[in-house]
């Protein structure tokens, strides 16, 4: 039985989204007479959530992994997963920070680098697949400050506790006081792509599907563009 | 208006520092006067949310009050009150970690003048519950209160178990702490400083009010 | 009528005491740490005896091993030595903790001599005046049984004499056994229509 | 070993626990003997590390303590010493959101004995520092445990402000609610309970033993 | 040798006091709440005149407008009347804490006959056994000067008797004042080498 109430449609949420799934939903509601609740968190916490039932219709994820971890319990709709929008990963420095900077010369420099804690953030894990590519990893020991959420490393480099870190070009934007050094090589690293699905939660699916498509919509990636996302060709 | 985060802490941890005022005090009188073997043991396994992370306190509620929790799912089929994503959520949360102190603060106060007194009440007639009411608490009343402070600024400051059960749902549980945490993370640093602002003066006036309040209601207890 | 028999271990000796109390005034007296404070306390149940029993009227306060009545059921007004007022509440809210009766309370207030002190804490007034306070406190609760211990002792004579007048003045009105600690020779000779004699916890009785 | 999130989370909770115990006896017995306008005002703001969550106050002292501010740039050029990134941050995390828990129960505790047993010291000649060490602390002294208690559980379990001033830096400054958390967050389950088990038992461990031991050596103060 | 002149507006009425003590015992009397403990207090230092003066021996304790002398440089030794025992401490500490002289201390307790009771607390012996600790307490501190507010008036005629005696040998040897406050008239007659009387805050000489 599939059952659509009246009930918000429940939206949960990687944290990075924040700001621009919020704009994404609003007009979604201006234009089709929806109400939607959003809940955002770490992909991690979101997923635990999940599993302990909470009422959650549509999930985005900042990484596949949380997302495997659902669909390995039968938690979401078939069919139901596409991979929404992507992202790129840049190396911050402090704003006023004025000399060229590129990944290859981190092993000349000083300096210490903030990173996403590579088990559990996602920029992390894509971060040290880079780093390893090109060999930097192991040297970069000692010198690296693991971080629970982006926000943490733009914290550290905009106060200057750090003088470099890795992060999505995403959120780069949010802060005014870190510049974008460079922009890292998407070979280097797996695709940085957000997956989303419906939950299998026997209520409002087709309101969920319909969101999820608008997410996919041209209007809808249009927003995504402005907040610094990217779009990801592969879909599914 | 009432959904924005001002409003819904002081709802929250209003709510919540009353139930663990109360909680606390009645544990902390039953306990604290009885002499049994483990109760050292008993008294610190209350303080031990104390001692766990919030999140990790967030984790553990989710699977005990969670819909497929064991607590939770009985709420959701006999009551159809859901916890999870949920201001009640946000209450539990702040109870449960609030608690240490008020028990802790309440067990002090009542060990802390002479129980002669209380007898003298009693060869007066009066019943237990009058001395309790009458005697106890207001002999317990500064341990009490500084109790009841620490409880309603550690609600009113709740994030990391509030995050897990509660969810970070704009306009439905955005409490204070959730606004600023995720203002932050958004780089909405403006946004982030009204609401520490808004925060601290509402804990600050909060903790006057109740200073006040109660030098006003309850004693002039100069010390005999 | 209180009907006491019983004993109690204490630190190095045992109490004995055995008392048979119509309704007269009796003082007790005897060395300091003879056991005459531990006597009042088991009576008002603070306390209990290893074994025998209390009987006040016709109820049973301690009987062996049963379970004792509880303090506040028993009626029994005491003056403690220490006064343990409240020291929370104003003189006035003191006295009127336990009262009965307003009129017999503002006449007890006026007798000994407080009326003064009434929006005063007990940390506010002197040793005497808290000995007064304490006196009034236990009058004014109409109990069955008064238990004082050196009610006077902090007192000038001529208060004391004032004091003493009005607790012989209620003992004729209500007609209750009251048991009176003093070590004042003159008050117990005065006072007392019988006088108690303790030693060591053994209690005879002075002929 | 010594590396070990345990004996990490021991060292930095120990030692943050000494200095807010000391801290907190000092500034609660010269405040609350003192009379003097803004006294409440005062009082409440030492409260207000408990309102805010703990993670703000890692920002807020990152800011203060890093690298580049004023506090840590000073300490930097002046002493050496590091506190952003370093164990030393986490002791400071672990002072500042247990401090106002210590205050608040210590300056209850000095407010609920009778003074005049102090006069009475006085008058035997005993200096003042006598009178406090051997009258007013012991007097004092279910509150003030009540709070050291307090201060350590809080300081074990400390983990936002620490994430910010000190990081995670495995075997540096991985607490063991650091370790915790990540270990969840990663998806970790199993070492994620071993450490909660471990914390707890840390923790149990620890107030039980401050029980036992101040039981034996402060008191055996039956009140009068 | 102890001048004291000196005013304070008590609640009711003013207190006015001007003795002149040389080494001798002064009984000080009056009705309850005339101002003796308020005295005593101000002589130790715990309570200050408005104005007016207190001097023991070449020391200026007190005067008009200046920064009083601190309570624990002025070696008064002072028995409160509700005795104000440390009660986390055992009597053998408690008398201890101010003692300067072993052997003296170990006469006191055997003198006031509180010898058995060393290690108990004061939550534990009765009110006259609480009583000797504090009159042993202040006496072991050797002081220049002693307060003692009614300090006799629980205990039992024999008891007092032993502890008055101590008082007066102890008296004999260190030719100290001795400012003593009863309600006895037996007693003051007794002890008192001079006898004040003090009402409504108002200190005269018997004469
Ligand atoms: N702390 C206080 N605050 C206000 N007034 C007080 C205080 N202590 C005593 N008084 C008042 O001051 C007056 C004198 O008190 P004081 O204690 O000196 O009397 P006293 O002569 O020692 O009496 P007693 O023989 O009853 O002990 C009394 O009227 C009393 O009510
Ligand atoms: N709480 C207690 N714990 C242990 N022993 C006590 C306690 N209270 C009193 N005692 C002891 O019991 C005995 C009797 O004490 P009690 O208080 O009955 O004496 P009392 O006759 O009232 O003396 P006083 O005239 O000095 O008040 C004394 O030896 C005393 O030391
Ligand atoms: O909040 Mo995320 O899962 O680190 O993008
Ligand atoms: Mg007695
Ligand atoms: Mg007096």
């Amino acid at each position: 039985s599939n059952v659509d109430d009246t009930s918000p449609l429940t939206i949960s949420a990687a944290s990075s989204l924040t700001d621009v799934l919020s704009e994404i939903a609003d007009e979604y509601e201006r234009e089709n007479n929806e109400s939607i609740e959003i809940n955002f968190s770490s992909s991690g916490k979101i997923a635990q959530q999940i599993i302990r039932g909470a009422p959650v219709d549509v999930f985005l994820s900042a990484d596949q992994r949380w997302m495997n971890k659902i669909e390995e319990q039968n938690l979401i709709l078939k069919n139901s997963r596409h991979n929404i929008v992507g992202n790129q990963l840049v190396l911050i420095v402090p704003k006023h920070n004025r000399s060229n900077v590129h990944v290859e010369d981190l092993k000349f420099k000083d300096g210490k680098i903030a990173i996403g804690d590579p088990d559990s953030v996602p920029a992390g894990t894509y971060t040290q697949q880079a780093l390893k590519k090109i060999q930097l990893w192991e040297e970069m020991h000692g010198r690296t400050v693991f971080t629970s959420n982006v926000r943490q490393v733009l914290a550290y480099v905009e106060s200057e506790n750090v003088h470099y870190g890795f992060i999505y070009a995403s959120d780069a934007k949010i802060s005014d006081r870190v510049r974008i050094a460079e922009y890292i090589d998407k070979d280097l690293h797996k695709p940085i792509v957000y997956p989303a699905a419906v939950i299998d939660n026997k209520k409002n699916q087709k309101r969920a599907e319909k969101f999820l498509t608008y997410l996919q919509s041209e209007r809808a990636q249009q927003i995504f563009h402005k907040y610094g996302f990217q779009e990801v060709i592969n879909t599914r | 208006m009432m959904h924005s985060p001002f409003w819904l802490s002081l709802k929250i941890s209003t709510i919540a520092t009353l139930i663990v005022f109360i909680l606390g005090i009645i544990l902390a009188r039953i306990i604290s006067r009885k002499i049994f073997p483990g109760k050292s043991l008993i008294e610190s396994i209350l303080l031990l949310p104390l001692v766990l992370p919030p999140t990790v306190i967030g984790f553990g509620l989710l699977y005990i009050f969670g819909q497929k929790g064991w607590i939770g799912s009985l709420l959701m089929d006999w009551f159809g009150i859901r916890i999870v994503f949920s201001w009640i959520g946000a209450v539990l949360a702040a109870i449960v970690v609030s608690f240490p102190l008020m028990y802790q603060s309440a067990t002090a106060a009542f060990s802390n003048y002479d129980q002669n007194i209380e007898n003298a009440a009693l060869t007066m007639g009066a019943s237990k519950v009058k001395v309790f009411f009458t005697i106890s608490l207001p002999l317990a009343w500064p341990g009490l209160l500084a109790g009841l402070v620490l409880t309603f600024a550690r609600a009113l400051g709740e994030f990391g178990a509030t995050l897990m059960i509660a969810g970070y749902i704009p306009g439905v549980t955005e409490t204070l702490p959730l606004a600023i945490y995720f203002a932050v993370e958004s780089g909405h640093m403006k946004e982030a400083k009204i609401w520490v602002l808004v925060l601290l003066i509402l804990g600050l006036s909060s903790i006057l009010w109740l200073n006040w309040w109660t030098r006003r209601n309850m004693l002039t207890t100069s010390k005999e | 009528m209180l009907k006491a028999n019983f004993s109690k271990q204490l630190d190095r000796f045992p109490l004995n005491v055995n008392i048979n109390l119509g309704n007269e005034i009796a003082v007790l007296s005897g060395p300091s740490g003879s056991g005459k404070t531990t006597t009042l306390n088991c009576i008002a149940g603070l306390q209990h005896p290893d074994d025998g029993f209390i009987q006040l009227g016709g109820n049973v306060l301690f009987k062996g091993k049963q379970k004792p009545a509880p303090v506040q059921n028993r009626k029994v007004g005491y003056v403690f030595q220490n006064y343990a007022l409240f020291p929370h509440m104003t003189v006035k809210k003191n006295i009127e903790y336990g009262a009965k009766d307003a009129s017999l309370t503002s006449q007890l207030i006026d007798a000994v001599g407080i009326d003064h002190l009434m929006n005063k804490y007990p940390a506010q007034i002197s040793g005497g005046e808290k000995q007064r306070v304490a006196l009034a406190r236990a009058l004014a609760t109409q109990p069955n049984l008064l238990l004082l211990d050196e009610p006077f002792s902090s007192l000038d004579h001529q208060t004391k004499v004032q004091c003493q007048q009005e607790l012989v003045r209620l003992h004729k009105l209500w007609k209750i056994p009251i048991l009176l600690v003093t070590h004042d020779r003159h008050e117990a000779e005065s006072l007392g229509h019988r006088i108690l004699h303790i030693e060591k916890g053994v209690l005879k009785e002075d002929k």
